[in-house]
């Protein structure tokens, strides 16, 4: 029982999050609608924790993807401006986006410098390289293709008034193959081993440092699929869009660690991370609850809903 | 009356009895051995005593009077002080501020912290243990692990007071020699009986036997976590201590060797120089088991390490079989067919957040795939419960996390992944670390095993006997130099023992 | 009464709290239920909370944001029914209305009112914001008015981080570029494209005691603070008042016209502004 | 020499950066004015940083510092305007610092929340309740005494034009206090314990949760502390002022980090961190670079300068 709690206490503090809402909001909460609404509302947040859960799993961070999500935005939007077709732009801004999360990976896993500081970095050199390259300036209107904009809008009809959103079938798909990934594949394996004993997996054979390369790129893979998403769905790129996906995503996937026993991150429990803020926004929004008290709110829920399966886990 | 009485102890874990009618009595003035198998719940009752672990049931007494022991700092607090048998200090700290965790410091005008006083006082610490090269200064980062181990275990001496703290009077020790020298652990025993003639109460494990029969007074078995016998240590022999902790006939010793050494060469060591070693060269030929002995860092661990590539470069050539290879990280190491199992399986050996087969398959995931890259769990597991049966790993399944077992059967763990494959050579640095009688055995069996199909084992071990019995040659290391190169035939232990010192007679010991 | 869906990522921005105030008080006569959401900028998060806003059914939404940013959730609120007023947004097919101050002529009149007062010869130091469209519109302007005049340079363009509100580091800024030019008279005047920076400025100026060596400071927005720093007599001299309350109450009277029925004609409703000096900062 | 660049990498690198604006900017940069102008500059960030050391000395984190030092200002902003003297406003700042800073303690230390996760919540839970208490408004002018304001503006005169700014000296004490605590109390030793080993620490006897909790309660004090410098020297206060102190502060501590060779945080490390930042963005200011060019550089310098203390340092 206890036990339990330890284990199952943030999903059945979201569960409990869902169960409120769907007897405050009657209507309109509990609908299929909604839902698929609430799923390409998180969806880039979504990428872009997935992607950060495999940098996690080693126990690094990456907090150069915000400004990565918007760089690679503006990459697309500048090669559509300059008249290059929607698929030129967005390979360039995925190029971009694993060219990056390699330099990463070179700082952190070749060069030696604490993740935290070689993204830090990053950080600014990627923000600051968006600024540069758009001049600061929001592209939008006539620049952005329709073929490019209209796939945030388009989606798979399910029933009247109903269809699966394309953004989300996009989040679905990276949730699948970081799960594949991670789970089924001895690169994930591996990459568990490293975050629970960096030397002993040296030891028992793990190319520690190529595989942390590796797992930049596709952190800096993930965060510019959810830049394009972004710019997609605003139907514009300008170089700040990105920035308040960092933290989110951190966030996320520290929410769905609380629910492994040995505190390791699981893109599955990411995703119920991720589902715990985009819930929360959601519900709070249709409540008509005032900005700053949904904010005060949004916090101590999530405070709450972590703590049963944290009491007790320190001692001392 | 006695000075800790300790009744009817049960203790489980998710489901798994640790302890089970656990009892245990010890009186002020003796050393008191507490005995058994792998996982029979002696880490595990002493983890009661210090206040780490809650018990489900039982209690505990001191001088009669039932005690509550909440957490550790209850435990120093009624004199209690412990080694624990996992190393447990703080990297960054000097070995000063380790050996004074927890105390106060020494000040100057009553703020500023005595550094020098304060490193003094440790030096003190330290040489009432007779330990006079460790500089009470020094990072303990820097220290080599069997140095770690020796101001950890200076920390239980020393004696600097806590307000309210009543004065040590029994010491808890869970297997502190196992990552000894013959030499140091003598130091420590010396220790020992100035505590015991002092009246203090000594708890003692280890699953060294002649070790036990030579300091204890008393003398306590544990099997799977009940108390099955209690025992005057005078009279008794230790065939019968192995009986009574695994509950059967057991005869003592080492098993013999199944097949003659072959004249191939497995593995060929030629002028390796690290920063610290000089002029390395040896050969294993298939079917040998070469020992490395020294002191305590006189060079055996860098050697097997630098063959693996663990630090990076080297000079000198490595061949297998004949043949040049190249090997600058571990990787390598493992895909050309050779095993290492490292000194400290903690630090360096495992993976502890992961399962059984998890840590075990680590090196071998690529011969665990289908389709090249999904990893075939079911085949990992099996590989797993295999092993686990060979070295006799005591577990609920391939799938339990290796930080719920006990400090044996992690070493097991460590040893089952050496042995898959099988590798062509294996490196070892002390494989059977506090693992018991009984599956130290089995262990040294399966190497016979292995020799006897061709493969090349080099055993480093600062357990002479092990190398004694088990070796057909032995390297001895000084200062990171091959000093000589013996063969076991008519080698005794004592012989050994003079050799690692460098003196052509036997230590007064 | 009805439910009104206030929507802006830029409630942290006086200018945006200012007119949700207005249109606020405008609601409380009209008895309806306003609810104020921030995303607090973060774009995206407003198209979620416009599909939100749809979902609940509300009777009108009102919005603060460049509506080609965030077309798709204006299609789902379209798509439901529900009219939809810009205050300060943008003009947009998908907008009854964007009720609004004339940006292009803000900038002209305070970097006229710059040019004029250094009679068209000088160093002037900016601080713009593109990634801001409606901002980004005044620098245009201003480099025009700056550009036509030759012997004004531009000795800096400076886009201050606004994390913090803007003021402290525009504040930084400022004190740097005034080591590194530290001679009287090598700056004349700081044009800012809102009034944090001209305030930071301001702070920078005089933490350095060269408030009399005359540097114009003009700002936009005439915020309470720049009238405070303006009716002190200081370096800080000008700026554009927007009516943001009348911006505000005539959102709420078009939310009201088109809830009656008869919504407004013109995409954009232009509500007038003014030029704030010492002499009328009091007002 | 090896060793001393992984040692001394970072420093070097903060010494270089400052005689090339030393050399570059030769007339202004190297002034006794200019330094204690950067000193001012970055006064409030050290004060975080400096207090965020202590938290990160034991491995944690502190997010919601930026938010707490927003509120504190608000607090004090409120105080003022209802009327009450400066020491009131200034003690109550500082005690809604250190009761938050207690209940990240509490969440982090007895609740057993990851620190990411707790302060993450009281991060949102904070800057929520600094916009519910202002009315999500700026409050200056009138309302903000000018004993208050005034400080920031006030400093000992040192000789002429040039004179040590009181902000300055808050900072010097803070780091006086914090070295102190850290390197010279056993409480501080006990945290140093804590970071490098929680288990080996209680085992010690340490009562790690205690220590834990009171940690988080001086970072909180010193956010509000912060807070209150800010507010004084923009004489004003709004609900997000502080949002950018926190990873700044956080990468202050981490630059420092990469001087020590186990990697562990000491404030003195914290104050070259705080420093390296300080200095790129006044040189840079200086010379007249662009602001996004600045970026790239800044972000790239900070790499630079760890890269040569980490080289290696990894493995594998
Ligand atoms: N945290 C835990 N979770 C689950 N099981 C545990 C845990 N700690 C110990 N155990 C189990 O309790 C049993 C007793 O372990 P313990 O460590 O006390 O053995 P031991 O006698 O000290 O053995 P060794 O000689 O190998 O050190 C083992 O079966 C072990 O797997
Ligand atoms: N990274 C290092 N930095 C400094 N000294 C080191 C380092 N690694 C090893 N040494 C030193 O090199 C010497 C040899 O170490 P090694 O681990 O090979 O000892 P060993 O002979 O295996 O000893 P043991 O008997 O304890 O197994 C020791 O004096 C050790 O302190
Ligand atoms: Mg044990
Ligand atoms: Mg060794």
């Amino acid at each position: 029982m206890a036990s339990a709690l330890k284990t199952y206490g943030t999903l059945i503090g979201f569960v409990l999050v869902v169960l409120f809402f769907w007897i405050e909001i009657p209507d309109t909460f509990m609908t299929a609608k909604n839902w698929l609404n609430i799923s390409q509302q998180v969806s880039m947040l979504a990428v872009v924790a997935f992607t950060m859960t495999i940098v996690m799993v080693m126990g690094d961070f990456d907090l150069s993807v915000g400004s990565m999500a918007s760089l690679a935005g503006i990459v697309a939007a500048l090669a559509f401006r300059d008249g290059h077709g929607v698929w030129v732009g967005v390979a360039l801004a995925l190029g971009v986006g694993l060219l990056g999360g390699l330099l990463n990976g070179v700082l952190v896993a070749y060069v030696g410098i604490l993740p935290f500081v070689a993204t830090l970095g990053t950080l600014t050199v990627y923000s600051g390289l968006a600024f540069l390259v758009s001049g600061g300036k929001t592209i939008f209107g006539r620049d952005i293709p329709t073929a490019f904009s209209g796939f945030a809008r388009s989606g798979i009809p399910l029933a009247d008034m109903v269809s699966l959103p394309s953004l989300t079938i996009v989040a679905a798909v990276v949730l699948l193959v970081v799960w594949f990934t991670l789970e089924q594949t001895t690169f994930g394996r591996r990459l568990y081993a490293i975050g629970g004993n960096k030397e002993a997996a040296r030891l028992a054979g793990i190319r520690v440092r190529r595989l942390r390369f590796l797992a930049f790129g596709l952190s800096g893979l993930g965060a510019a699929t959810a830049g394009l998403m972004y710019a997609s769905r605003v139907a514009s790129a300008n170089p700040t869009q990105g920035s308040g996906l960092m933290l989110d995503a951190i966030a996320a996937v520290f929410l769905g660690m609380t629910m492994s026993e040995e505190g390791e991150p699981h893109v599955a429990a990411t995703l119920i991370g991720v589902l715990i803020l985009g819930v929360l926004g959601n519900g709070l929004t249709q409540m008509s609850i005032d900005s700053y008290v949904r904010e005060v709110l949004i916090g101590s829920i999530i405070v709450l809903a972590v703590a049963s399966s944290s009491l007790g886990k320190t001692k001392g | 009356m006695s000075l800790l009485s300790i009744q009817d102890l049960e203790k489980s874990f998710a489901g798994a009895k640790a302890l089970g009618g656990a009892c245990l009595d010890v009186r002020a003035g003796e050393v008191h051995a507490l005995m058994g198998e792998n996982g029979a719940g002696k880490s595990t009752l002493i983890k009661v005593l210090a206040g780490v672990v809650k018990p489900d049931t039982g209690s505990i007494a001191i001088d009669g009077a039932p005690v509550a022991i909440g957490s550790p700092a209850d435990a120093l607090r009624l004199g209690l002080r412990f080694i624990h048998q996992e190393l447990s200090v703080v990297p960054h700290l000097s070995v000063a501020e380790n050996i004074f965790l927890g105390r106060d410091y020494p000040r100057r005008w009553g703020v500023m912290i005595d550094w020098d006083g304060l490193n003094r006082r440790a030096a003190a610490v330290l040489a009432g243990l007779g330990v006079t090269h460790i500089p009470p200064g020094r990072k303990m980062a820097r220290l080599s692990v069997g140095d770690q181990m020796l101001v950890k275990i200076a920390t239980a001496f020393q004696d600097a007071s806590v307000d309210g703290d009543a004065p040590a009077r029994l010491y808890v020790m869970d297997e502190p020699t196992a990552a000894l020298s013959a030499e140091e652990s003598q130091r420590l025993f010396a220790v020992i009986r100035r505590l015991r003639a002092a009246g203090a109460g000594i708890i003692y494990v280890s699953h060294r036997l002649d070790e036990v029969m030579e300091l204890a007074d008393r003398l306590t078995v544990l099997r799977d976590g009940a108390t099955v016998a209690t025992r005057d240590i005078a009279g008794l022999q230790k065939l019968e201590v192995i009986e009574l902790m695994i509950g059967r006939r057991f005869a003592e010793g080492y098993p013999p060797r199944l097949a003659p050494v072959s004249g191939e060469v497995a593995l060929g060591v030629e002028h390796l120089s690290t920063g610290y070693l000089q002029d390395v060269s040896f050969e294993v030929h298939k079917g040998e088991i070469l020992g490395l002995a020294g002191l305590e860092g006189a060079g055996q661990s860098e050697v097997i390490r630098a063959i693996v590539g663990a630090d990076g470069g080297h000079d000198g050539a490595v061949s297998l079989a004949g043949r040049p290879v190249r090997i600058e990280e571990p990787v390598s190491a493992w895909a050309k067919g050779l095993a290492f199992l490292p000194r400290e399986r903690r630090q360096e050996g495992l993976v502890s957040s992961a399962s059984i087969a998890g840590n075990v398959s680590l090196p071998h995931l690529d011969d665990l795939v289908r389709f090249g890259l999904v990893l075939d769990r079911a085949a990992e597991a099996e590989q797993a419960v295999d092993l686990g049966r060979k070295v006799k790993l005591k577990s609920k399944g391939p799938k339990q996390k290796v930080r719920e077992l006990s400090g044996g059967n992690q070493q097991k763990v460590v040893f089952a992944r050496a042995i898959a494959g099988p590798p062509e050579v294996l490196l070892l640095d002390e494989p059977t670390r506090g693992v018991d009688v009984g599956a130290r055995y089995d262990i040294h069996a399966l190497l016979r095993e292995l020799t006897a199909e061709g493969k090349a084992v080099v055993l480093a071990s600062s357990d002479l006997p092990e190398l004694v019995y088990m070796a057909d040659r032995i390297i001895v290391f000084r200062d990171g130099r091959v000093a000589t190169t013996v063969s076991t035939e008519g080698l005794d232990q004592a012989r050994l023992a003079a050799l690692c010192f460098g003196s052509p007679a036997a230590p007064s010991a | 009464d009805g439910k009104i869906a206030v929507i802006t990522p830029y409630l942290a921005q006086p200018g945006t709290q200012f007119y949700v105030e207005a249109f606020q008080a405008a609601a409380k006569d009209k008895a309806w239920d306003v609810n104020v959401i921030d995303t607090k900028g973060d774009v995206a998060a407003v198209i979620s909370r416009l599909e939100d806003a749809a979902t609940q059914k509300v009777d009108a939404v009102v919005i603060n944001v460049d509506p080609a940013q965030v077309e798709a959730g204006l299609a789902a609120v379209k798509d439901a029914g529900i009219p939809i007023v810009g205050m300060d947004a943008g003009a947009s097919p998908y907008l009854v209305t964007n009720v609004t101050s004339n940006g292009y002529a803000m900038a002209a009149d305070t970097a006229a009112y710059v040019a004029n007062r250094i009679g068209g010869k000088g160093n002037v130091v900016m601080f713009v914001f593109d990634a801001f469209p409606p901002v980004q519109v005044r620098g245009v302007i201003a480099d025009a008015v700056f550009g036509n005049n030759p012997d004004i340079k531009v000795l800096d363009r400076v886009t201050p981080d606004v994390s913090d509100g803007g003021i402290a580091d525009s504040r930084a800024k400022m004190e740097a570029i005034l080591a590194a030019n530290p001679d009287k008279g090598s700056i004349s005047a700081v044009w800012a494209a809102w009034d944090q920076p001209a305030l930071g400025a301001l702070q920078a100026i005089e933490a350095a005691g060269r408030q009399s060596e005359g540097i114009v400071i003009t700002g936009i927005d005439a915020n309470p603070q720049a009238r405070e720093a303006i009716a002190a007599g200081g370096n800080f001299e000008a700026s554009m008042a927007q009516d943001f309350h009348g911006i505000g109450a005539a959102a709420a009277e078009a939310v009201a016209q088109t809830l009656a029925g008869k919504p407004p004609k013109s995409s954009v409703t232009y509500v007038p502004t003014k030029l704030i000096t010492a002499d009328n900062a009091g007002d």
